[in-house]
């Protein structure tokens, strides 16, 4: 049991990031943009909340530090990713490009500031953000020793991101347009919705998710933060369609890659599996082979936004 | 003076180097139902597009109940009390007709959407109308003719005065023609001031009041509708005198070409069969039509035949050669050529140029390639010798990229390439679609000479006058099964027709056969 | 009425290059105003500073690019996105490094199985998720990036589990003997000091080949059709599903050969044992986009950005990091995404002289009426 | 400095009309391979002694990187180095062995230092070692020997070992500290267990984070995170074990210089003194003592590795403890097994009291 409740708090750590990045990329995509650019924005999330850790360390509490952090990440996020909304916004650009772009842009503008700043390109920080346990909460039998104990509040920030996300995209009337901007543009402008407005917003919305994806990435993982995500941005894409571009499905998405991730790295700490006696290699290829199995079932009906990557045109019929 | 509902003054509009409004102008009465007539491309919806805030003009002025007004969305065109159902629907697929009709101006508690008044809303606006609609049916689950209806209501919704239709019988079947031409005339009894394009010289005849005629972008003239004949119209339209009426000989069907025996086609996953168990044949020389209303499976019968739609069970064979397992390339070079129904979707690559287009079904022939490679000057020679033949008009020739054609003209390349390449049996769906009087006439003659050259020719079409003027012999099709053959087309009974069409009555079928 | 020639996306490609650069010289500016001035006249003269050997280090850097550009742009003009490129590109390295280690029989044929072997694993790397879309419609995408990490995984494995590849003292594959790497074609000595070999060569003729299968083919002629519209290309009887499988297949092909390439030239190269994705695969998608897809124009991107990255090299000179020329090339691709509106602009500028359409009908009618008579439709008579 | 193409121009032919395009000129120059100077660890050891002998003593300074991994790509930018002026480079790590091979006979007058390995050819059948090379190898099999050593001492039992990748710096590191641990164990008459991995790269990773957790989760008390960022990981796992235990269950032993700055969970660091021997070496140079020609070894006679005291979190074991360990090892009471062909402890070294679970 002991062994379940650490393997979840351990999904939870590759899981949270990639939840909120793909959510992220989930609003981009049903406004009608496709946003390959995530791995670009964790970067630059990460990077500039990272080093505001590191310059107001010791000068306030742990979580209210955080706090500001977040916020910082989103804000880098939105401002990184406005580059993206006006290529394929406003010049009705080829989408992947930009999202390349970006993606190749973050981390040299990472390093090249870093160096400025502060000389070295690592940027350090002091985790002083887990949360050891939740009182009240974390006396609930099971729940609370796997969701309660040793987190961080940005694992409730990601739940939270969650339900709001999935009451924003289908409760509500921004959600209602943004959706109508993804599946078919022209009857969202036809019906008087600002295409452009709605797909800025998606993007926005992207950016803030991705940025706080990066910092939600970094801190757990580590104590310094080197102008990287290991990839996890693709990842992300990767969970965004492997979830059907739907919260539900994204959660599940997360949760499955998230602990096939925790599996391969605990493995050794779980008798039966240790004595199998399976190189790491192997451990390490599973989560990738089994999306590849799960998708194999999975995607013969695909339900990707109809008008997601193609610039809006207003003339077109 | 009197005060017009709308009134859209020297309306000038180019797209690059198309003219496409000429110094337009146009004037709406109030409560009267307006017609807009024009061969394709001669820019009746861009000038409906201008109204409805699509497009901007480049020159002249808008007028809204005698006041001058700048429409620069549809926001304001609504405001304005303009609302339009488009050439291609602007619906959601995946929304419900609910949300579709609330899009845009959505009603919200706590930021939170609030449905319940507008269902009210809207089930009684279907009861006063009397469309038999779901609200909460997804767009995609629903037939042609129930998404325009969810386009109508959409304005009815916002409680529109000015109503613009764009070609919207074009797409129904005749019984739904019936009721649409029973509701504009309703909405008008109401006082809706109404916009009507189409191409259907019956249709402007029973509903309009007036008419303007636009060619090449200009305005021929407004005229009233009861003082001038159809023949006088069809001439202003397209500037030449054009026969209505298509003229052709007696049929002398000869041997079997096509035959399909006990063909099931399946549904969409979870849904029951499309094409149940369908047996008929084709002979050379005469041209067999497939009437129905659409969404009975003729496009699944079509898809099956022709192999892009994989068959349950059954046979096909063409002229005594079994096709049933032959791929789609053996048929297409075997004696199959196939006007498919929907140009841009099934017909054309729009981001190949024409000539590549031309050669869509042939580039792998020894005419058009060579171990390989593609003779490059061969296909452009061919596709400028198929321009001249077939009249195709297009800024480049045979370089013209196909996606900057007009409709008539996109369609006309599948015509040319279809009806050049070798082929025993013609399968043409909706050949004419949207397309306007001068390109019919001009299609139906091609078709009546193929026939007359041998060819089996199977025709699937939703507008009755195509299927009576064309057809030699006609199948009804029925809930994915043929239910009627009509050999004697010359003195059928329309309404025994549609009665077969609406499922009302059916024949024994082996009887027939 | 004649075809013309299209410089729209060169001359875009041209602004946007332009536009990268001068905002290239702007941080240099800010960063170091002293050296901005020299440290950029390095960037874009270095290389030719340098001499023979600058130029052949370009084209040696340049091989890799243009080769996984062609593999991401050989995708692209089939609709497809091939972000698997890096994957690729290490199955291609382990192709490469198997043969040239263990196949001393070979003789001289050595190096040039090594590379069809690098290139067949590359092609099976890429069929993979070409059979997945086609049969099974799985994205392309998400298999690209899955398969990515399970080469990583797989090659490492392999390579440390077999002693005739793995260098225990540096944890990394051995050296190749020299006997198996491919010819210099004497571009040693020509570009004395540099490490180009016949790779680029190879990558060239890549190019070529591609662009006239893309352009000349019937082949090609169906690959871009399904790029463009599969329903379209199944109802003129192309086997959508078999285009799909074979685009892929050959653009994981190109990135085996170029894994394949960059093992066996010679120049100490490895495979590192280390779980990081290699970066061949995406830069494939920069060149590619830069090039706009065209094998062609993906060997002057590929060149272009070989150049710009010799130049940072050398930028090290001054007191400026390297990374600001990967800031320069991503300013520039994104500027090339604006391909489009500066493409509108100068249509509009073009079409300023132009007749109006009517006009062009209009001639074209009277040609009609006046020369070629109406022949009668061809049909097969029965 | 502006000593301008002096350097350049006692090159050979082949490279003299390269032109000089920068302004300035850099005396002392260090190479790195792909990683960079501030890994906080190998790399940034180095840099660091460069730094300060060169402040100290009014030099130019530079580092370059190179275009990416290889023999010919180290060699040109050592070439690149030279060009902007170098008269001495430094090349930490073993992959500069070929490259400094090549280096030291085309360019006689510039003076290498290098780091971690010995000048050598291809396939290793020819070892050279110029009057202008100075190879430095460490015994970081004596580091790990007291950090693992100690660690015992200190009363923990149930050790670990987390590696970046499997490279001979490393594998040293590891077989020394295994064979502390088991001499330790065996003086004190108890049984210890070690876990072991070699990650697989230098880089914080939610992997290798996600592992060391799962150890410390199993009952771990100590983890040996030995490779770059690698340790970062290990710390941030140890921080997060100790935050929910409320108490300090889980410590980090650093490597390569003292990492106590980097968490409060690291004990002790075992170190190789990067920074000195570089400065060292480039003291020599300018004092005209510089020990080319031959493989200087660094280890426990010269002071040259150990681990790190000054700010060590030990309970019971003290300095006094440990340098009367140091002076046992200096004395040669241990021969320690320090050959990397085998990176599996489990298998390449016989142990009494210690069962190593290696992580394939
Ligand atoms: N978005 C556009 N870009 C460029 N040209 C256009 C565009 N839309 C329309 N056109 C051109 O303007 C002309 C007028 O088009 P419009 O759609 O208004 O014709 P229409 O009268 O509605 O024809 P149809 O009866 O076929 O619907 C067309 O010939 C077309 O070539
Ligand atoms: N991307 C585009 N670039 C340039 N022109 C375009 C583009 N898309 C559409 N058009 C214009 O749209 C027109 C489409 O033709 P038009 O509307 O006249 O045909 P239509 O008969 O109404 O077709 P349909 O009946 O299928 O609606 C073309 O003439 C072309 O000029
Ligand atoms: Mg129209
Ligand atoms: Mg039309």
């Amino acid at each position: 049991m002991q062994l379940l409740y650490f393997l979840i708090q351990q999904t939870l750590l590759f899981m949270i990031p990639l939840l909120i990045t793909a959510l992220g990329g989930m609003f981009s995509e049903r406004s009608g943009v496709v946003n390959i650019a995530l791995e670009g924005i964790m970067v630059m999330g990460a990077f500039t909340s990272i080093l505001f850790l590191n310059f107001t360390q010791g000068f306030m509490s742990g979580n209210l530090q955080l706090l500001i952090a977040i916020v910082i990440a989103m804000v880098t996020g939105i401002v990184f990713s406005l580059f993206h909304a006006i290529a394929a916004v406003n010049l009705k650009a080829d989408q992947t490009i930009s999202g390349t772009a970006l993606n190749m842009f973050a981390p040299a503008f990472a390093i090249f500031i870093a160096r400025i700043i502060q000389g070295v390109q690592q940027i350090n920080f002091n985790n002083t953000f887990r949360i050891v346990e939740v009182p009240i909460l974390s006396k609930i039998p099971v729940i609370g020793d796997m969701l309660f104990k040793n987190s961080y509040i940005t694992t409730y920030i990601g739940f939270l991101i969650l339900i709001i996300a999935t009451i924003v995209l289908y409760k509500t009337k921004f959600g209602l347009r943004l959706r109508a901007c993804g599946e078919n543009p022209q009857a969202a402008n036809a019906a008087g919705i600002s295409v452009e407005k709605m797909q800025y917003a998606g993007v926005i919305l992207s950016g803030a998710l991705a940025g706080l994806g990066g910092l939600v990435f970094v801190v757990p993982t580590s104590t310094n933060f080197n102008a990287t995500v290991s990839g996890y941005g693709f990842l992300a894409v990767a969970v965004l369609i492997f979830g059907q571009w739907k919260p539900k499905y994204i959660l599940l998405a997360a949760f499955f890659f998230g602990f096939m991730k925790a599996l391969s790295n605990s493995y050794a700490s779980i008798p039966f599996l240790f004595e199998l006696n399976i190189q790491s290699y192997i451990y390490k290829m599973v989560p990738y082979v089994a999306t590849i199995l799960v998708l194999i079932f999975t995607s013969k009906h695909s339900s990707a936004p109809k008008a997601s990557g193609i610039p809006f045109d207003p003339m077109q019929r | 003076m009197e005060e017009y509902a709308i009134e859209m003054r020297n309306i000038t509009l180019s797209f690059k180097r198309k003219i496409a409004n000429d110094d337009v102008t146009l004037k709406l009465r109030k409560g009267e139902v307006h017609a807009l007539l024009g061969e394709n491309g001669a820019g009746k919806s861009t000038l409906m597009s201008v109204l409805f805030g699509l497009y901007k003009a480049d020159s002249g002025d808008i007028y809204v109940n005698g006041k001058k007004e700048i429409i620069d969305g549809p926001v304001t065109a609504n405001k304005l009390g303009i609302g339009m159902v488009h050439q291609h629907f602007k619906l959601v697929h995946n929304f419900t007709i609910l949300e579709n009709i609330i899009l845009g101006i959505e009603e919200t508690k706590g930021g939170i959407i609030q449905l319940a008044d507008a269902r009210k809303r809207v089930v009684e606006l279907c009861k006063k109308y009397s469309f038999d609609l779901d609200p909460d049916a997804k767009i995609e689950d629903i037939t042609v003719g129930m998404q325009q209806r969810t386009e109508i209501l959409k304005m009815l919704f916002r409680n529109n005065n000015i109503m613009i239709f764009d070609e919207p019988t074009a797409v129904l079947t005749p019984q739904e023609i019936e009721e649409f031409m029973i509701m504009v005339k309703n909405l008008k009894a109401e006082g809706k001031s109404i916009l009507f394009i189409s191409h259907k010289l019956d249709e402007i005849k029973q509903v309009a009041d007036r008419c303007t005629i636009l060619r090449r972008g200009k305005r021929i003239d407004t005229v009233d509708v009861d003082k001038v004949s159809k023949e006088e119209l069809s001439e202003m339209m397209v500037g030449r005198k054009v026969s209505l009426k298509v003229d052709k000989s007696e049929a002398k069907p000869k041997n079997v070409i096509l035959e399909v025996k006990n063909l099931v086609v399946a549904g969409e996953r979870g849904h029951k069969d499309k094409v149940r168990n369908v047996s008929f044949d084709v002979r050379s020389g005469e041209i067999v039509c497939i009437a129905g209303i659409d969404g009975n499976g003729q496009s699944e019968l079509i898809k099956g035949i022709t192999g892009i739609k994989p068959i349950k069970s059954g046979t096909i064979s063409l002229d005594g050669e079994d096709f049933t397992s032959k791929s789609i390339r053996y048929k297409n070079t075997h004696g199959f050529s196939h006007i498919p129904e929907d140009r841009h979707r099934d017909g054309l690559i729009l981001d190949y140029n024409m000539a590549n287009n031309m050669v869509f079904q042939q580039y792998f022939e020894k005419e058009f390639s060579n171990s390989g490679f593609l003779k490059t000057k061969d296909i452009i020679e061919y596709t400028q010798k198929k321009i001249d033949d077939y009249d195709i008009r297009s800024l480049n020739g045979p370089y013209s990229m196909t996606r900057d054609m007009s409709g008539g003209n996109q369609q006309k390349i599948i015509v040319a390439r279809e009806m050049s390449k070798p082929h025993k049996l013609m399968i043409a769906v909706q050949p004419t679609r949207g397309l306007d009087v001068g390109a019919i006439e001009y299609i139906h003659k091609e078709i009546v000479k193929l026939r007359d050259h041998g060819i089996g020719v199977l025709l699937v079409s939703f507008e009755l006058e195509e299927v009576m003027n064309l057809a030699d012999r006609i199948l009804v099709m029925f809930e994915g099964e043929i239910v009627g053959e009509f050999k004697d087309v010359k003195n059928l009974d329309l309404n025994e027709l549609g009665l077969y069409m609406a499922g009302g009555k059916r024949m024994n079928m082996k009887e027939v056969a | 009425m004649k075809k013309s020639f299209d410089f729209a996306p060169f001359i875009s490609s041209l602004v946007a290059i332009i536009c990268g650069l001068v905002i290239g010289f702007i941080i240099l500016l800010v960063a170091n105003t002293k050296e901005a001035v020299p440290g950029f006249v390095t960037i874009l003269t270095g290389s030719v500073a340098h001499g023979m050997k600058g130029i052949g280090q370009v084209l040696y850097y340049a091989t890799p690019l243009i080769l996984c550009g062609l593999s991401v742009g050989f995708a692209f003009k089939t609709g497809l996105f091939n972000i698997g490129g890096s994957g690729q590109f290490l199955m291609g390295s382990f192709g490469g490094v198997l043969i040239g280690l263990t196949c001393k029989s070979l003789g001289p044929m050595q190096w040039v199985v090594a590379l069809l072997f690098a290139t067949l694993l590359g092609a099976l790397w890429g069929a993979i998720p070409g059979i997945l879309k086609a049969y099974f419609n799985v994205n392309e995408v998400i298999t690209c990036i899955m398969l990515n990490y399970i080469a990583l995984f797989w090659v490492n494995m392999t390579v440390k589990g077999n002693t005739a590849l793995f260098n225990t003292l540096r944890n990394e594959s051995k050296d190749i003997p020299a006997a198996a790497t491919i010819p210099k074609l004497d571009f040693d000595k020509f570009f004395a000091g540099s490490s180009v070999n016949s790779g680029i060569v190879i990558a060239i003729i890549a190019a070529i080949v591609l662009y006239i299968v893309l352009e000349k083919t019937t082949f090609g002629y169906e690959l871009k059709a399904c790029g463009f519209n599969k329903v379209a290309s199944k109802y003129a009887g192309i086997n959508e599903n078999r285009s799909i499988v074979l685009s892929m297949l050959i653009a994981g092909a190109i990135c085996g050969l170029a894994g394949g390439i960059m093992l066996l030239s010679g120049t100490g190269r490895h495979i590192e044992v280390k779980d990081v994705i290699p970066n061949e695969g995406f830069n494939g998608i920069s060149v590619a986009l830069l090039g706009i897809s065209n094998p062609i124009g993906i060997i002057f991107s590929g060149l272009f950005i070989a150049y710009l990255t010799a130049g940072g090299f050398y930028l090290q000179l001054f007191h400026f990091s390297k990374e600001i020329i990967d800031i320069i090339i991503a300013i520039i691709i994104y500027f090339s995404a604006f391909a489009l509106i500066i493409k509108m602009m100068l249509t509009k500028f073009a079409n300023r002289n132009q007749k109006p359409e009517y006009e062009v009908i209009k001639e074209q009618k009277a040609r009609k009426d006046a020369g070629i008579a109406f022949k009668d439709l061809k049909v097969k008579e029965e | 400095g502006q000593n301008q193409t002096s350097s350049a121009s006692a090159e050979p032919a082949a490279e003299s009309e390269a032109p000089q395009a920068s302004g300035e000129s850099f005396e002392l120059a260090l190479v790195t391979d792909l990683g960079t100077i501030d890994d906080k660890s190998f790399n940034q050891g180095a840099w660091e002694g460069l730094v300060k002998y060169a402040q100290q003593n009014g030099k130019t300074y530079k580092y370059y990187q190179p275009q990416e991994a290889g023999t010919n790509a180290y060699f040109e930018t050592i070439e690149l180095a030279i060009e902007g002026g170098a008269k001495l480079v430094v090349c930490p790590g073993y992959l500069f062995e070929e490259p400094v091979y090549l280096a030291q006979q085309s360019y006689p007058d510039i003076h290498f230092v290098l780091l971690d390995g010995e000048p050598h050819n291809a396939d290793y059948s020819d070892y050279v070692t110029g009057t202008n090379t100075m190879p430095i190898l460490y015994q970081e099999d004596q580091a790990g020997f007291l950090a693992g050593y100690a660690a015992v001492k200190d009363g923990n039992t149930k050790l670990g070992f987390m590696g970046g990748m499997a490279v001979p710096a490393v594998i040293r590191f590891g077989l020394g500290y295994v064979q502390g641990i088991d001499v330790a164990a065996k003086e004190l008459g108890v049984d210890c267990e070690v876990v072991y991995n070699y990650t697989g790269q230098f880089a914080a990773t939610p992997e290798a984070q996600s592992m060391a957790a799962s150890w410390y989760n199993a009952g771990t008390q100590v983890v040996f995170g030995c490779g770059g960022a690698v340790g970062n990981s290990v710390m941030s796992a140890a921080e997060g074990k100790n935050q929910q235990e409320g108490s300090f269950v889980a410590k980090v032993i650093g490597v390569d210089v003292d990492q106590y700055s980097e968490s409060d969970t690291v004990i002790t660091s075992a170190m190789k003194m990067l920074a000195n021997s570089v400065y060292d070496a480039i003291s020599w140079y300018y004092d005209g003592t510089f020990k080319g020609g031959q493989t200087t070894v660094f280890n426990v006679q010269n002071d040259g590795v150990g681990a790190a005291m000054d700010h060590a979190k030990f309970d019971t074991f003290t300095k006094a403890d440990y340098d009367e360990v140091y002076n046992r090892l200096k004395n040669g009471e241990w021969d320690l097994m320090n050959n990397t062909d085998n990176a599996d402890p489990s298998t390449a070294l016989t142990l009494s009291n210690t069962k190593v679970t290696y992580i394939q």
